[in-house]
């Protein structure tokens, strides 16, 4: 095929669009919804991710030392040497006295003298540390009582991040299944509208690949369409959203809208294209046979 | 050019509507094919551009079996051949100055000389008036010259119109008909389906008659009935 | 039955289609409206059935002006004309017998009585084996016929005819028009819209010629010419 | 319009859908998908929204006595006559001592009259009492010295839900647009595909509501259509999931399904039938003009 043929291609797609503008209009609305559900799933999954790597930082294991026990300073450094712990404080059991005397509202507990408490590291974990593995290693730590952390909220909080994102990630498969086919079917019917068109064109002499080409190309851009007004959308609406929650609840930390910019534009556009030339290549096929 | 031997055609419903058709029709040779209505003419021009295939015997167009075709030369079959179709299929979304040209992008014919003919064409038909304007803005008789100059520019070598003057005053088909003898003085062979009596009759060419789908009459300077 | 005055039709792209056209059909005439390619016959035809609104003038069919029916009786108006268009119209997703039944069901016609009237038109066109056929299986003439059958489905007061016979060997178009007159005899007014030269000029009815939009001849037992 | 021509409508709204089948399957497809997300989303949210009910029965309220306070009894009495209190369980010193003491592994910290910790009280909640307000109304009680709850852990528990649930309605509430503008574009190019058909019914004689009734139920019937496969794939998918999850992880209560049928039957109905209707509606209107 000639180059200059390519030329007229292009602009037989752009024609086809035009001409048969109220239909191009609502495949682009259904495949914008589409990608747009895609979206707002993607953002939701990244966000809990980031959200769920946060929380991690929150958590601590406190690491109870055997009375009287005198090498303080060699299990401190044998327990900043785990791996997976980002940093130790040391709690004297003077301090520890001090926090339980508070708390029972009780100010005269303990004497120096008369202290049953034990001293105590805090350690504090880096992302994604295995908490059961460190806590085990810990325990095991010549001079150490006993470790404790706050198992049923660690356990609530990783089996909550982790329900969010299998939902996130199956409603994000779900999704692009759906916007596969969601777009497949839009342009099917689009190509159903026209399939004379595809027939006359077959009868004067034209080549499949010559048939092909424009419903390709105006498949792709259908999707391209699709996917630029979804990414507007999200990307406008998420850096409302930042705003909005920035104001009232400033502890729930949103990915900069720079971080899912690329990926979002990325997958959008790749969807909408590739599934825009696979829904005209599929819809045409049968037409073809003239 | 066209050889058929007990050519049949069978719809997949049943109706016979050509039935052991045996004839050839030489390079240059102008043909009137004639009959009643469903007679199987239209079946016939659908066989030659390979729309429909033969159920049984032998249809060749340039010495080539219509049934043994591959896809893509099939396509280029179509583009030595000109149709004037019946309902004449125009693309609804061009207009009709693409309608026509569109048969020459389809060989990718340079820009400049598509303008040049496109135009010439649109002139010998009398629409170059009308080339900005889509086929449903047009009178019936100026869609089925819009379908003649789409058949006609590429300069096949084989021009097949159906009833090409159903919609036209007799004025106008004479103006047709001597393009189209014009056409075939240039050495393209031209089988024409047609109801117009008048025509065929002064015309004296090679008449083929068909009646439920089978040869009944092959005269060469014939009438369009027996007695004429 | 028909009565224009100055009626103008300027389509959208500027075409001045009818100019000025003043005329009056009564009932139970039988008129042919003749005029080369492009000369408006179409366009009146529309009018008629208010498929398009005058620009200028004044159109009214049964006593009613057209320009100001109101949307349901636009579709009463309709039912009381029978139109045979040029492009035939036909449902393409509706079998000959549907496509023929329709126009009864709108009028909320019994079944039974729908039964009986379609096939009593099918035979009088010649078609009573392609009942249950979708009209992309029908010859272009069976079209048209089909055509033509919804047309007097239902009786109407009116019937416009546009080009009937353009698809039809010679034989069938006379058999079509001596219905076209039995129909006429039983009080039905009919405007055709035809070339056929040899027709018009046998049949000496009243003829109607128009020639770019405007009014050339109004001759009452006329021929297609004015020689003739 | 007689009774029986609504008979001729219903047969010709089913002979339009079968013999534009392939167009019907696409239409059916797409807002099948489309309602199938609103069906997601709506069991995400019934089921946080529960899952959140039963969370709330495991918080406690811990209130601590003054020390050597007499009217145990009459203060529980009080405290389980607050508003919000399910019920209260009676904690005597003896027994947190005995808790604190296995806590730091020093089995004789205590003696029986050496023992500075206060009596306390743990109170249940019912499902969304005001954990803030109880706690304010506890500590007045005569006698109380103080109440603590897991203060940080019940914030988190309430925002996440929130947060989820708010995320779930926002998520409800598109889709339901979504799923609006799908099904009328959707039929929209059904539509298109069949607009010589109208302008030929018109042609021909037939009123408007002639004309529309057919592509009415066809919408309709194409809405039910994507509703009842929507249907079916939401309540088996929501089957397998409550066998496999509780093989698992047991303790995510999900609603049983008998629970969840009926709302997903009538919202999927409504939707799929009325915006099928819409859209029909809506699409036929410009090309009634004839
Ligand atoms: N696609 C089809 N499927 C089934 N039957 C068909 C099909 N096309 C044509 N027929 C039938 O085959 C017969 C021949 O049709 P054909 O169109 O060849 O007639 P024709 O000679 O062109 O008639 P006309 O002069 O009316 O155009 C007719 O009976 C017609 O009903
Ligand atoms: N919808 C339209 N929009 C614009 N121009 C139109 C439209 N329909 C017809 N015309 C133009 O109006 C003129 C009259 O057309 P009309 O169809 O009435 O002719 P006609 O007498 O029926 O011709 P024919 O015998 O070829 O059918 C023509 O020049 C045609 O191009
Ligand atoms: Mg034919
Ligand atoms: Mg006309």
């Amino acid at each position: 095929m000639k180059p200059r043929t390519f030329l007229y291609f292009f602009r037989e797609a752009f024609r086809g669009l035009v001409r048969n503008s109220l239909m191009s209009l609502a495949a682009i609305g259904i495949i914008t919804i589409a990608l747009l559900l895609f979206g707002l799933f993607y953002l939701f999954t990244v966000n809990l991710q980031h959200l769920g790597d946060l929380a991690w930082d929150k958590i601590e294991i406190r690491v109870f030392l055997e009375q009287n026990v005198e090498q303080v300073e060699e299990i401190g450094t044998k327990l900043a040497a785990l791996p997976g712990v980002k940093s130790i404080k040391f709690i004297p059991k003077q301090e520890g006295a001090a926090a339980l005397e508070k708390l029972l509202g009780n100010k005269n507990l303990f004497t120096e003298e008369d202290n049953p408490l034990p001293h105590c590291f805090n350690l504090s974990l880096t992302e994604g540390a295995n908490i059961d593995e460190i806590s085990r290693l810990a325990s095991k730590v010549p001079g150490v009582e006993e470790v404790v952390f706050g198992q049923a909220f660690v356990k609530f909080l990783k089996i909550a991040i982790r329900i969010g994102l299998i939902v996130g990630m199956v409603f994000l498969l779900l999704t692009v299944c759906a916007v596969l086919y969601i777009v497949i079917n839009t342009i099917q019917l689009t190509v159903y509208a026209r399939r004379k068109e595809i027939e006359i064109m077959k009868l004067v002499g034209a080549t499949d690949a010559f048939v092909r080409w424009p419903f390709l190309l105006e498949g792709m851009v259908l999707g391209l369409g699709g996917a630029a007004l979804a990414l507007i959308l999200l990307t406008e609406g998420y850096t409302i959203l930042i705003r909005k929650l920035s104001a009232y609840h400033n502890f729930i930390p949103l990915l900069p809208r720079a971080q899912v910019n690329s990926p979002l534009i990325i997958f959008l556009f790749t969807m909408g294209i590739c599934f825009g030339a696979i829904g005209s290549l599929f819809s045409i096929k049968r037409y073809l046979k003239v | 050019m066209i050889l058929t031997k007990d050519l049949t055609k069978i719809y997949s419903n049943g109706v016979v509507a050509l039935e052991q058709l045996s004839l050839s029709v030489e390079k240059g040779e102008f043909v009137f094919l004639v009959g009643p209505s469903g007679a199987g003419k239209t079946t016939f021009l659908n066989l030659i551009i390979r729309r429909e295939l033969p159920t049984a015997g032998l249809l060749s167009v340039n010495q080539k079996n219509i049934a043994s075709l591959k896809k893509d030369e099939i396509a280029f079959l179509r583009r030595s051949i000109g149709v004037i179709f019946q309902d004449y299929k125009l693309l609804p979304h061009k207009t009709v100055y693409e309608n026509i040209s569109f048969a020459l992008e389809v060989i990718e014919t340079g820009i400049k000389e598509i303008k040049q003919r496109v135009y010439s064409v649109l002139e010998l038909v009398g629409l170059l008036n009308k080339s900005n304007v889509f086929p449903s803005e047009l009178s019936g008789g100026e869609q089925q010259r819009v379908c003649l100059a789409r058949a006609i520019v590429n300069r096949p070598l084989l021009l097949l119109a159906d009833e090409p003057t159903g919609n036209l005053d007799p004025d106008t088909s004479w103006e047709i008909m001597e393009l189209l003898r014009e056409i075939n003085k240039r050495g393209t062979t031209i089988l024409m389906a047609t109801h117009n009596k008048e025509i065929v009759d002064k015309l004296r060419k090679r008449v083929i008659a068909l009646d439920h789908g089978k040869l009944i009459r092959d005269t060469l300077r014939g009438g369009y009935t027996i007695e004429a």
